[in-house]
């Protein structure tokens, strides 16, 4: 088991995340920003194989990016063609997935019970998990933007009505389970992105004469966001090892890595936001940026009580 | 207790949930030292009936200011506005008696007086407690009359829990006061024709000693008004900026250099307004309560019906530590700082019942407009508003519990040698 | 609803505290202070009604002494005998009833399934609860004593072989309600003492050159206790006043009470513990056996689950 | 890493939970700057399957301690005690490659060395950093043999949290030091010959300048061992009483008045033992654990199951955490104070799973002789000892976050102006 990041990861996170810092969360969709993510960093390519232009890069790879485009609430489709590239890399098609590694397509990832899609109105494809289950490319779908909490990305309500479609496959369990990873990675990034910002706050606001980061009652709490910061990276960088390296353990790596990750990133911005006090309220601050992003996350793929009920049933409790 | 005709109704230095419940005269409600028990006999129940009567005859006719300000002056000219504030002044002279057969038969109607809260609950008490003959008869009988809306200016984004560091500056000049500076949070400023302000007027003293608490006229020329947009994507709060603002002499709350106390004095008042009103009503609206939860969670889960059951555990321990309290006040038992506690409890359920219950809903419940992506957004308010957590904590600890101070590097340092927030 | 203590309820409460506070938990069963408590302050027959010679007091009352006597962790089969008595009001044995109000008979109650009897090994007569349900009096049965966490009180493993045994009627889920009540009453005064002895010590432990009450890492967990204390006392004032006055609220408040006042005391009797630091961990300090009552007392009616899904159905959740 | 055969083993300077795994070689395993990598080459595979085949044929042949000497001698001769510590003192001066590997294969056995391992883990290891020349050829090679045993002295009980607090006197008297007062929570103290011990030799000076680690002869006259019983009902720990106990003047560690340097040096030491082990082995033994509970519990439920899920996430999630602090060590990244966060972490879940162990087994698990019942009174065990819960929320806040520090009320004062537990 490998939990470490390797130099060329270190690197690609370096340069993620020098990319990203001049992106604001309330800028939103900006081709120009993804023409260059996709061209220079080749970011919508990391994990498609060579032979459809892409990077051949793993979910480990994809992970250190999600984190830093979660980390910087990366606004736009980002996460909603990652899951469907993700979803893609189970049944392959090769103009879709080349498409997208040359940042010509954004897709988004749906499931058939689900009308809210994430990125539905950017994408030009949607990949839709149906219940036999095939994994069927959608062109031509109906849709109407859904302006939710998070306004640092856009929802759509698409319906299939008068739609494209054509089937690409039977997509495994597998599809689930790397949106699990992906998610918990960019949740650990808002996680770590919140409690570097209260820690930042708390070293130069002063109350009552002194920096409110040395009283106990912010101290501790944030030593406790930090340690489940520590678990949440361990068991993001775990989980993404398993879908590279030892995929008979991803069901359960994954759905342990949302169940913890989903809650302790939304209980770091929760309290982050709280910590910083009046001005975490306001709308100016980006506090309630993370927050929200948080909370949306956190229930994307479902309340966490259902990755917790998966979970049950993987380790054989009845 | 009255519930407020408001949505997402916030008052005071900061917000409170909706639904949330607040007395409407404030903490003179409760006062029995001073105004109440004056012997006064009368058929409580012929009084209940004739409100309630009053009420139904009276429906408010709009919901702007301008309603409000009539609605309030014919509920003042029925007699039912200052019921125990004392006669002399404008209030009605009577006792906690009436008071209470007031609110228990108003609490069943929805009376637009938002605009007149912290008036009733937090300026008009101070100006009773604290105020000049003159202060007095110039304005009590006009903020019960709903003639003027009144704002607390205390709260400043350099000092929020450390009221008493702030840097709004009061310079004396030709027999007034000339102010400079910002405050922040505050409500129905916008509509407010007078404020209450606390000002530094002597940076060379401790911070506490150095304050002065004025009557600020908000029409006067150098004060200006800016909606504060806050996390819910709408302005419940107000900044207020004050450049050379002109004070008359006689518009000193208490003494000169006194501000602190008189300060304490309106967040006693505004505390006790809070608790009050905490977890006594107003469930009904609420779309993060248990019965509203019950009905569109997935029941048939049973680990669903135990996160409903946690919701409904800390609501009733809530309601009934609340109702405790008020039968305590009732007594006679005066609250004091286990009221904090009360408020504590409730910030801590309002924000945990919103994450339960989007996590009940789903991603549905975030679509704009779904109530509980309001209630979400509106969730940490309570948990700043009136004293952070935090601060709640410190009040028990240090009021309720008698534990030790913590060490104070503030208290005996110039506040111009003191660190603070730029 | 009355949510306060009559004057003469808070006169009961100074002389039981005052009584008590002579009693060592590790003292062990003392039937010389039981006759005195039963004699003295008639504790025994406070529920018990007059014409069975008792006091005729209600489980209000009742609760103010059980408060007490948790604080105290009074030793010995107190809180068994009373149990067994809320059980025998249910369906009324004249002989049982003033054996126990005059201090002459010790009463355990037990359920058919549970072998582990609270008292057992004091007890002149089990008051069984058998499935029908009936209420058996059962006399000459066997028993070997148990061994708990808890030193201050013992169990029996119980066995009805060759007992005599004497239907006493049939009983209703009151017996069970009581029995809730009676339970988070001594609870409540296990929680509130626990709390007073940290605060205590708070105010005179030095660390670092401060008292440790004067740490917000000390104070704020104190002062989240207070909350606990106090919500734990409404819950208890309330279920019991139901008992009294509204006895259709009853089951629905005796599960509520029991459900938070039991997780409430545990967390407490914990916290409080660990705030003491080492000394706290030693053997000669009071605070595991209130660590340990606590435990005890949380599972003794089973599980706080068990009290969450009964909630669950009474509230009509399904 | 190596499980110690010792029912709910405790050491240091408080006790850790059953099951708790931790270097045989205390911290110097992963002292990377100064020892290891010394370019020793050889086949760890040999290396591994020769300590197996010793391990497989040296069963231990007794739990006493005489059997623990005759045992650390045989594993001393054999080569396998002191793997990476200098040679010149008696160590055997390989490479972290090989202590790896040992332990690798180690894991699978219980070794009967319980009582060195405050020596091995804390003593020996400050000895190596600060000792004299004579200090280390004394003792360093007779305690890696399990000649001799060794506890270690600090903690008092006015001055748990708080070490530098002491009130430990050691006075000169004669070239010699003259020491009175109380020692509390010292494991293994029963049996040791040798002890690491903190006292004020300067009361005049601020706390922490004033105190001088002191090697004593735990045989000497004055010195009294009591067993301390526990909550548990069984003595893990004792108290030491000195009593004009005389210290010869070669038995300071490191320089009069720099006892504090010593101590921190020796509470690393500690620190690294405790987090090298915390949550990577020894599950198998313990009740609380997942794999325990599973079996017992009544999954049918699925609250239950719901419960058991909690459990699952939160142990593994510490249980990855310290893989990861594993690697990162191993890859030459020294965790320093991110230890302490693992070290909160496993005292957290060990009370949380003893906690949630009884109320899934119910009355039957709180009855004397089941496993539970130890467990849940040994559970708190590990939020006191080695630095509170409290203590360790400071550590990770100041030295991880780098928040700004408490204000320190006691860092100039004289110790003997000081206020301090009586």
């Amino acid at each position: 088991m490998n939990l470490l990041l390797s130099a060329e990861q270190q690197d690609l996170r370096a340069a993620v995340r020098s990319f990203l810092s001049n992106v604001n969360p309330r800028d939103g969709y900006d081709p120009a920003v993804y023409g260059r993510m996709n061209g220079e960093l080749g970011l919508a390519g990391l994990v498609i194989p060579d032979e459809y232009g892409g990077a051949g890069g793993g979910i480990s790879d994809l992970s250190v990016v999600l984190v830093e485009t979660g980390a910087a609430l990366l606004p736009g489709p980002f996460l909603a063609t990652t899951l469907a590239t993700l979803a893609l890399l189970e049944c392959p098609d090769k103009e879709l997935l080349s498409g997208i590694a040359e940042g010509r397509i954004n897709a988004a990832l749906a499931w058939e019970d689900r009308p809210l899609v994430l990125g539905g109105m950017e994408a030009d494809v949607l990949i839709l998990v149906t219940g036999e289950p095939s994994l069927v490319a959608v062109e031509g779908f109906g849709r109407e933007p859904v302006e939710t909490i998070d306004i640092t990305r856009g929802m759509a309500r698409v319906s299939l009505d008068g739609a494209t479609t054509r089937v690409l496959g039977r997509p495994s369990d597998r599809v689930h389970d790397l949106a699990m990873v992906a998610i918990a990675a960019e949740q650990l990034g808002v996680l770590r992105e919140s409690l570097a910002a209260i820690v930042s706050y708390a070293k130069v606001r002063v109350a009552f004469g002194r920096f409110i980061g040395s009283y106990q009652g912010v101290k501790h709490k944030l030593a406790d966001m930090h340690c489940a910061l520590e678990q949440a990276e361990s068991l993001v960088r775990h989980a993404a090892w398993t879908a590279d390296a030892a995929p008979d353990e991803l069901p359960l790596a994954a759905a342990l890595a949302q169940a913890y990750v989903g809650r302790a990133c939304f209980q770091a911005a929760k309290d982050s936001l709280l910590l910083h006090g009046g001005i975490g309220f306001t709308w100016e601050h980006d506090a309630h940026l993370y927050f929200k992003r948080a909370k949306s996350d956190e229930v994307l793929l479902g309340p966490p009580r259902l990755h917790r009920s998966r979970l049950a049933a993987l380790l054989g409790l009845s | 207790m009255i519930t407020i005709g408001h949505r997402g109704a916030s008052y005071g230095r900061f917000s409170i949930k909706p639904g949330q419940s607040r007395s409407l005269y404030g903490s003179r409600a409760r006062d029995y030292s001073k105004w109440a028990l004056i012997g006064v006999t009368m058929d409580l129940a012929e009084y209940g009936r004739r409100a309630r009567a009053w009420l139904d005859a009276h429906p408010p006719t709009g919901d702007d200011v301008a309603a409000a300000r009539s609605y309030m002056a014919d509920l003042y000219d029925a007699g039912y506005s200052g019921i125990t504030w004392p006669a002399e002044w404008g209030g009605q002279g009577l006792t906690q008696a009436e008071e209470r057969a007031f609110a228990a038969v108003a609490r069943d109607y929805t009376l637009p007086i938002y605009v007149f809260s912290i008036g009733l609950g937090m300026c008009g008490p101070t100006l009773v407690d604290l105020g000049t003959p003159e202060q007095k008869t110039r304005h009590i009988r006009r903020l019960l009359r709903g003639e003027d809306i009144w704002c607390q200016l205390f709260s400043e984004p350099g000092a929020g829990s450390d009221v008493a560091a702030l840097q709004t500056r009061a310079a004396e000049d030709n027999g007034e006061w000339v102010v400079n500076g910002q405050k922040v949070w505050t409500s129905v400023a916008q509509h407010a024709d007078y404020g209450l302000l606390l000002t530094r007027t002597d940076p060379s003293v401790p911070k506490h000693r150095g304050l002065t608490m004025l009557i600020v006229d908000m029409h006067a020329p150098g004060v200006t008004v800016r909606p504060l947009k806050d996390m819910t994507g709408r302005a419940h709060f107000n900044e207020i900026f004050f450049d050379d603002v002109r004070v008359p002499a006689d518009c000193v709350v208490g003494q000169v250099g006194e501000g602190w106390n008189a300060a304490v004095t309106t967040l006693l008042h505004e505390r006790l307004s809070i608790s009050s009103g905490v977890g006594m009503s107003g469930e009904k609206d609420n779309p993060t309560s248990f019965a509203a939860l019950s009905k569109v969670a997935d029941t048939s889960d049973p680990v669903v019906r135990d996160q409903l059951v946690e919701l409904y555990i800390r609501s009733r321990a809530l309601a009934l530590f609340n109702q405790r309290l008020a039968q305590e006040t009732k007594a006679g038992i005066f609250p004091g700082a286990r009221g904090s506690a009360a408020k504590l409890l409730l910030a801590e359920l309002t924000t945990f019942s919103a994450d339960l219950a989007v996590d009940l809903v789903g991603p549905e419940a975030l679509v704009e407009g779904h109530p509980l992506a309001n209630a979400l957004a509106l969730s940490p308010a309570l948990a700043l508003g009136g004293g952070t957590n935090e601060i709640m904590r410190n009040i028990v600890g240090d009021r309720v519990l008698n534990l030790p101070p913590e060490p104070r590097v503030d208290k005996n340092v110039p506040f111009n040698e003191l660190k603070v927030n730029s």
